[in-house]
């Protein structure tokens, strides 16, 4: 036992040589470049320490764009060694580790990150609050996130990838079959990073119930709230799930337990279950919220209110229910017999009800509206047919009998690329161009934006489409290479021709990016769309405080309301008080720095090192707990002056959109 | 801004462009048995209501986006507030409902339906043939005509087949889709499928569930032949392949990627896999892939058979990460005739 | 935060952020209650795969299990009257309470632990069967919750030593108590479904 | 107020006997009787679920504070996902179909 230092590394494989001395290379750079450009304090105060509910929620973002990059390369790696029959770019082993880590980059490190950035950007503003109900607990929640997703991706270069697929099956998953460590990656990254997340889950169901502006019902609450809230919820019933499914595997692989192994009668089918008893819910975790975001851009850009708000709060609810029943319709075809499978079946079938209330009720939202085309409405448009497309083959796929002859090919496959990525991804789009002036102060550009839409949405449903049909023709997933007399050859090279269009639009997300935080307008109104909720009722970018006082609620729509009635828009400074904001802390970084540390022991199976770093961890909470700092006060002229910067300040309100 | 009107033209004509595209031939769409005959029902059924809802919701998407467009007329056009109705809630909850109930009955009938012998073949007597799934092989047995094959199958046509699967090691799934749906193999349990092919035909089998690296060449050939054929079949093989010994069938169940193999006996005779109780053959030194070598555990089981077999003491885990899996193309362990997984791994 | 503090409720309940603490560590004990099931979940699948080693019937032993389960019973009511005194603004007999909690505790532990060192002597570890590992790793994760409930308690007691009854203070002992109650909610059903269940059959 | 409202040391007390006397109970009823399996476990189920529900309510004073109806809404949805868990895994493992 011990860490066998020289054989930590991975060698003989040009590719990765190639990424660790890229890795090298860029750490090297970004280290001369801070302290050239003298900005590590300013790093360390401002964002590594920082509690703020909003810059949390733009490092996810960071986090969530980077991890898709590395996800999307993954995918497109793929595409290319299917793209023709007896490809020979990459061997099996490659691709094994490469479908397996771009599943897990892509729900965990890229769609969860994404999504709870947002909410951590947005939640807190559209209920009025100045932040989340723990602060602290946020900033560690996203640094575990953090430690999990950079100890996941470092298996590139060291020790190996994961290589047993997202569901990472047992006996597969097992030191039987598996003996490397790689698995070991994918059991303890996660782990880390899924603690961050059921704290967060926790953190927001506080928040949204406690931290309410007044007047702010649950009933008057923004839908993106609505959907976070019960998104946390499912996070808090299903994370503790894999929590423990997790630890039996870190057991079963580095300490020789028989959970789910062959031998010592271990039972790994049970891998199966409890890995989708918390799976099942995760897909709705990830769509959730950005269901939210469509209600929110759709109403917006319709200059509407939601049509049938209380049948969506029922609907979500209903999802969040059902999602918890229905996981065995990921193993119908494991044989738990007839009657496992019919009644699996109904709650699975029965989720289209609620989905579909929500679908109709978007498209009446829309009907007598005036629908503006935006690119954030755009992205909200073209989820809906695609996402139909996703829904329906989904109810498919429910019919037990049915899924014997669909379950692992790529029809399964298509499925949820088809629900994921219109779902989750074109979600997270249309976010990024709704929120971003929230975020940032300037607006993305419109035209780039309608390039990436374009582009992207092509190149999905070119890549993906095809798959159905493969999938009927008997095509298996995972399977890195197959024949020419198979006569898949023709739409797989189709499908790779459109996951390239794909990579182009999101090109054209990277440039505007780029493009936009070097020319865009700063002079914009902070509320450029016209928009109905309580985050665009205060400034672009958001002050460290969010809300001079704290608004009153009197309606569903409260900003539109105040606009409408002209109530509450101007600042009376009379009525500032003072405001008490929670103290920066370094502790939640520190803890994340030593919970990788022991990860990384812990995953080389050197556990004595583990033990100790985890020491540390337990120094962290006994210093947190004998922390008495209580936050400081914002004085009243201080926040006068922040207040003047924006309020007085003539701004045109759509000077932006093109 | 009318472009968003070219979406959905573009998305129904797609898939008529992608079927005319390729020959329209889908396996799932040939069935060649009455249980994937079965199956196909009711996904025609299925599809018979998944397109009424696509049609609906994209007719109604594709009518709204373009009423409700803002165009340089509208404006001053103040939009309504309007918070739903009850009325049209219901609709869309109901219908639904209906549509969901309409799936429902047929999918349980034919889940039911699937576990036993296909109908109008119950007065037939059913053959048996045990699966058992190995890293990254099929190995049927015919225990009733004492004959085993590696990697094809073959079946009398007309007759009902009862599948028993198992597992040596890793999940698998055996699928055979021209003539059914597919099920699990697992290590010390046992599934049952029943399968009848009522054409004669060479069919594609495979393995659907990922096992690791030879999975995507783990395929067999079913070929239904007609009774005689099939008979006769099973006496060539009495008489002229070799026999199985257990050694040769622990080496077989090494991994490796196999051709087709024959023998005159069945592997039942020294273990069966399905048996809660039985032995476990694991071989965990043959299946590394990088240079970081993970502890491996002891089991009462594998000592006896394959460390002592392979002469590799535990404690010799080093040498073994010394070989390099990736620089061995799996495609050249496709070799026929021997077993191949324990020689290889010395380079 | 210290402005409204509002003296009319219980002291751990007097800020708001204590109230927020409070519902915030009981939004936790529900995914605690989660976590504990799948481990439960586990087991029950497991509790027959006994791979040849040693069942239920070879290793229970009433008496031990007994005492354990009446140590952590008394526990949870001694810490009942450590908040009981806390409300009553008596320190001395909160932490005097809190103390002997903490013994039962150490007891019970103590007792645990050596319960598994006879297991292992008998050739019963984790890495002998489904079923052993399924009840190691139930047993030993509450075992784990309630030794770290006692590292988390002493910290909470050196507190409200050096700085007193506050409003914090109060809310950290109270929350402490909590947690003491739930695990022991969760050895009720461990004793149930792991021990009596072994044993009837 | 809230010296009272907390309970006196005799609620704390009477709890504690009851738990004992759940305790003895399903001590006896699994190993002094001997009525099938099932019957026993039903017992013995109730009994722990009792005693569960007792430390809820007298311990833990779930239903104090400001948020007592979110609170008990966690604990019984929690104790149903625990529930489904448990039971839907035993089930589902139990592959009965065969
Ligand atoms: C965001 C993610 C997401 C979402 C939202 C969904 C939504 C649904 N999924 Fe999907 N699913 C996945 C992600 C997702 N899925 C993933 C990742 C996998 C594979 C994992 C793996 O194996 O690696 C998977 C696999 C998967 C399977 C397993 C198949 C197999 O392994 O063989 C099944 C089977 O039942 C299924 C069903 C469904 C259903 C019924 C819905 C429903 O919620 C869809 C409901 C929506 C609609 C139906 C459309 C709108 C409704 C109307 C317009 C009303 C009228 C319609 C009708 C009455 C039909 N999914
Ligand atoms: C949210 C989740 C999500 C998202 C967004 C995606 C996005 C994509 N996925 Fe997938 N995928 C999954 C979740 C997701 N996926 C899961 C869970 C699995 C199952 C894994 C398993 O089986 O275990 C899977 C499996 C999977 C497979 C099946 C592998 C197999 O079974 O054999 C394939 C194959 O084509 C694929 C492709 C793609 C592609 C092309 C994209 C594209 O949409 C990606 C788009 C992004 C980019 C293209 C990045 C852009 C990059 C640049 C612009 C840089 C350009 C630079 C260079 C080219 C150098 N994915
Ligand atoms: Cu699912």
């Amino acid at each position: 036992m011990g860490i066998k230092w020289d054989k930590i590394l991975i060698t003989g494989d040009p590719l990765i040589l190639g990424s660790q001395i890229a890795i090298l290379l860029t750490m090297i750079g970004i280290v001369v470049g801070v302290t050239l450009l003298k900005k590590w304090k300013y790093l360390w105060t401002e964002w590594f320490t920082t509690v703020d509910h909003k810059r949390i929620g733009i490092m996810y973002i960071i986090v969530g764009v980077l991890m898709f990059f590395r996800g999307g390369i993954d995918g497109l790696l793929m595409k290319a060694q299917t793209a023709t029959p007896n490809e020979k770019f990459l061997d099996a082993q490659h691709y094994n580790e490469v479908f397996t880590t771009h599943g897990v980059i892509m729900i965990l490190f890229m769609a969860m990150p994404l999504l709870i950035g947002l909410m951590n950007v947005v939640v807190p503003l559209q209920i009025g609050a100045r932040d989340v109900a723990f602060p602290q607990l946020n900033a560690v929640s996203f640094w575990l996130t953090f430690a999990g997703a950079m100890l996941f991706n470092i298996s590139f270069v060291m020790g190996g990838s994961p290589d047993a697929g997202w569901t990472a099956y047992f006996p597969l998953a097992g030191k039987e079959f598996t003996p490397g460590i790689g698995n070991n990656f994918y059991a303890v990254a996660i782990q880390i990073a899924g603690i961050g997340t059921l704290m967060t889950g926790i953190n927001f169901i506080v928040t949204v119930l406690k931290m309410r502006a007044p007047g702010m019902t649950l009933m008057r609450m923004p839908m993106f709230t609505w959907t976070s809230f019960i998104a946390s919820v499912i996070i808090w019933a299903s994370f503790p799930i894999f929590t423990v499914a997790l630890a039996l595997m870190t057991f079963d692989r580095i300490f020789g337990t028989h959970f789910f192994t062959v031998g010592g009668d271990g039972n790994p089918m049970m891998w199966a279950n409890l890995f989708w008893l918390w799976g099942h819910p995760e897909v709705y975790i990830v769509v959730l919220p950005a269901f939210g975001m469509f209600s929110e851009i759709i109403s917006t850009f319709s200059r509407k209110m939601l049509y049938g708000y209380k049948s969506m709060v029922f609907s979500i609810v209903g999802i969040a229910f059902l999602s918890m029943l229905v996981w065995v319709h990921h193993f119908f075809t494991m044989g738990a017999g007839p009657a496992v499978n019919s009644i699996f079946s109904i709650t699975t079938m029965m989720i289209a009800i609620p989905t579909g209330v929500k679908i109709f009720n978007w498209l009446f939202t829309m009907r007598k509206g005036r629908i503006e085309f935006t690119t954030a409405m755009l992205w909200a448009l073209a989820f809906v047919p695609c996402f139909i497309i996703g829904g329906v083959t989904g109810v498919m796929l429910a019919m037990g009998a049915a899924d014997y002859q669909y379950h692992n090919t790529l029809f399964l496959v298509a499925h949820f690329h088809y629900v994921l990525i219109p779902g989750v991804v074109f979600a997270v789009f249309g976010g990024l161009y709704y929120w971003w002036p929230k975020m940032f102060g300037h607006m993305l550009n419109e035209k780039l934006g309608k390039l990436h839409f374009w582009f992207f949405v092509i190149g999905f449903n070119m890549t993906f489409l095809p798959m159905f049909f493969l999938g009927l023709d008997g095509a298996v997933r995972r399977a890195y290479t197959y024949s020419a007399s198979t006569g898949f050859g023709p739409l797989m090279l189709v499908s790779a021709i459109g996951a390239g269009i794909l990579a182009i639009g999101f090109g054209f997300l990277c440039y505007n990016i780029y493009w936009s935080a070097r020319y865009a307008d700063r002079n914009i109104s902070s509320d450029p769309w016209d928009a109905r909720t309580l985050e665009w009722a205060t400034a672009s970018p958001v002050q460290f405080y969010n809300f001079a006082k704290v608004p009153e609620v009197k309606s569903i729509d409260a900003f539109w309301y105040m606009k409408k009635h002209n109530e509450g828009l101007e600042l009376n400074e009379d009525e500032l008080e003072e405001i008490h904001m929670p103290n920066n802390s370094g502790l939640p970084f520190v803890m994340a720095v030593v919970m990788g540390i022991a990860g990384f022991f812990l995953i080389f199976e050197w556990k004595i090192a583990a033990l100790v770093a985890l020491l540390g961890i337990f120094a962290c909470l006994i210093a947190r707990s004998f922390d008495t700092k209580d936050g400081f006060h914002v004085h009243i002229d201080e926040i006068k002056k922040i207040e003047k910067a924006w309020r007085t300040v003539d701004k045109e309100v759509k000077n932006h959109v093109s | 801004m009318s472009k968003k009107g070219f979406l959905i033209p573009l998305l129904a004509v797609l898939p008529v462009l992608l079927l005319s595209g390729c020959d329209t031939h889908m396996v799932v769409f040939e069935p060649k048995g009455p249980a994937a005959r079965d199956i196909l029902h009711l996904i025609n059924w299925s599809l018979i209501f998944m397109a009424l809802v696509v049609v609906v919701v994209f007719g109604l998407f594709g009518y709204i986006v373009w009423k409700y467009r803002a165009t340089k007329e509208n404006k001053d056009y103040e939009p309504p507030e309007e918070h739903g109705s009850t009325k049209l809630e219901i609709i869309w909850t109901v219908i639904p409902i209906i549509i969901v109930i309409a799936l429902t009955i047929p999918t349980i009938k034919t889940i039911y339906s699937l576990e036993k012998v296909p109908a109008g073949y119950k007065d037939k007597k059913p053959i048996t043939i045990n699966v058992t799934s190995a890293d990254w092989k099929w190995i049927f047995s015919y225990p009733d005509q004492g004959v085993e094959t590696v990697n094809y199958l073959n079946i009398p046509v007309g007759t009902p087949v009862k599948f028993k699967l198992t597992s040596a090691g890793t999940m698998n799934s055996f699928w055979i889709p021209a003539l059914g749906g597919q099920k699990y193999t697992m290590a010390k349990m046992e599934t049952q499928l029943y399968l009848v092919a009522d054409q004669t035909g060479e069919y594609i089998g495979k393995n659907t569930n990922f096992n690791g690296k030879g999975y995507a060449d783990m395929e067999f050939t079913v070929e239904a032949q007609s009774p005689q054929a099939f008979a006769k079949w099973v006496k060539d093989v009495k008489n002229k392949a070799p026999k199985l010994t257990e050694k040769s069938y622990i080496n077989l169940l090494k991994p490796s990627n196999l051709g087709r193999e024959t023998f005159s006996n069945t592997h039942l005779a020294f273990v069966n896999h399905a048996d809660m109780n039985s032995k476990t053959y694991t071989f965990p030194e043959l299946y590394r892939n990088h240079d970081y070598p993970g502890q491996i555990f002891k089991e009462p089981d594998n000592q006896n058979h394959t460390m002592k077999m392979d002469g590799q003491a535990e404690g010799k885990s080093m040498d073994m990460s010394k070989m390099n899996m990736k620089n061995m193309d799996m495609k050249n362990m496709n070799m026929s005739g021997k077993s191949t997984g324990g020689e290889n791994n010395g380079n | 935060m210290s402005a409204n503090v509002n003296t009319a409720l219980p002291l751990e309940y007097q800020t708001e952020q204590s109230r927020m603490n409070i519902f915030g560590f009981w939004i936790f004990l529900g995914a605690e209650i989660i976590l504990f099931a799948t481990l439960f979940a586990t087991y029950s699948v497991m509790s027959h795969r006994f791979a040849g080693g040693p069942t239920q019937h070879d290793l229970f032993e009433i008496k031990g299990v007994m005492i354990e389960t009446i140590l952590l019973l008394t526990s949870s009511f001694t810490c009942g009257l450590a908040i009981y005194e806390m409300h009553r603004y008596n320190k001395k007999g909160l932490l005097a309470w809190m103390v002997i909690t903490l013994l039962l505790g150490a007891g019970f532990v103590g007792m645990e632990i050596t319960e598994f060192i006879n297991y292992v002597h008998d050739g019963a570890t984790m890495q002998t069967s489904g079923f052993l590992s399924s009840f190691f790793v139930l047993l030993g994760t509450h075992g784990l919750h309630v030794s770290m409930g006692i590292g988390w308690a002493i910290m909470v007691m050196i507190q409200i030593a050096k700085r007193g009854l506050t409003p914090v203070t109060a809310r950290k002992a109270f929350i402490i108590g909590l947690y003491w109650h739930f695990l022991d909610v969760v050895w009720i059903f461990i004793f149930t479904f792991v021990y009596l269940k072994g044993m009837v059959s | 107020m809230d010296k009272h409202s907390h309970g006196t040391p005799m609620t704390q007390v009477f709890g504690f006997v009851l738990s004992l006397v759940l305790t003895f109970a399903a001590l006896f009823v699994a190993l002094k009787t001997s009525m099938s399996f099932n019957v026993i476990m039903w017992i013995i189920g109730i009994l722990a679920v009792v005693q569960a529900a007792l430390q809820l309510f007298m311990f833990m004073h779930l239903r104090d504070g400001e948020d007592s109806k979110a609170q008990t809404i966690n604990v019984v949805y929690g104790v149903f996902i625990a529930a489904v868990t448990v039971f839907g895994s035993i089930w589902v493992m139990n592959f009965s179909g065969m």
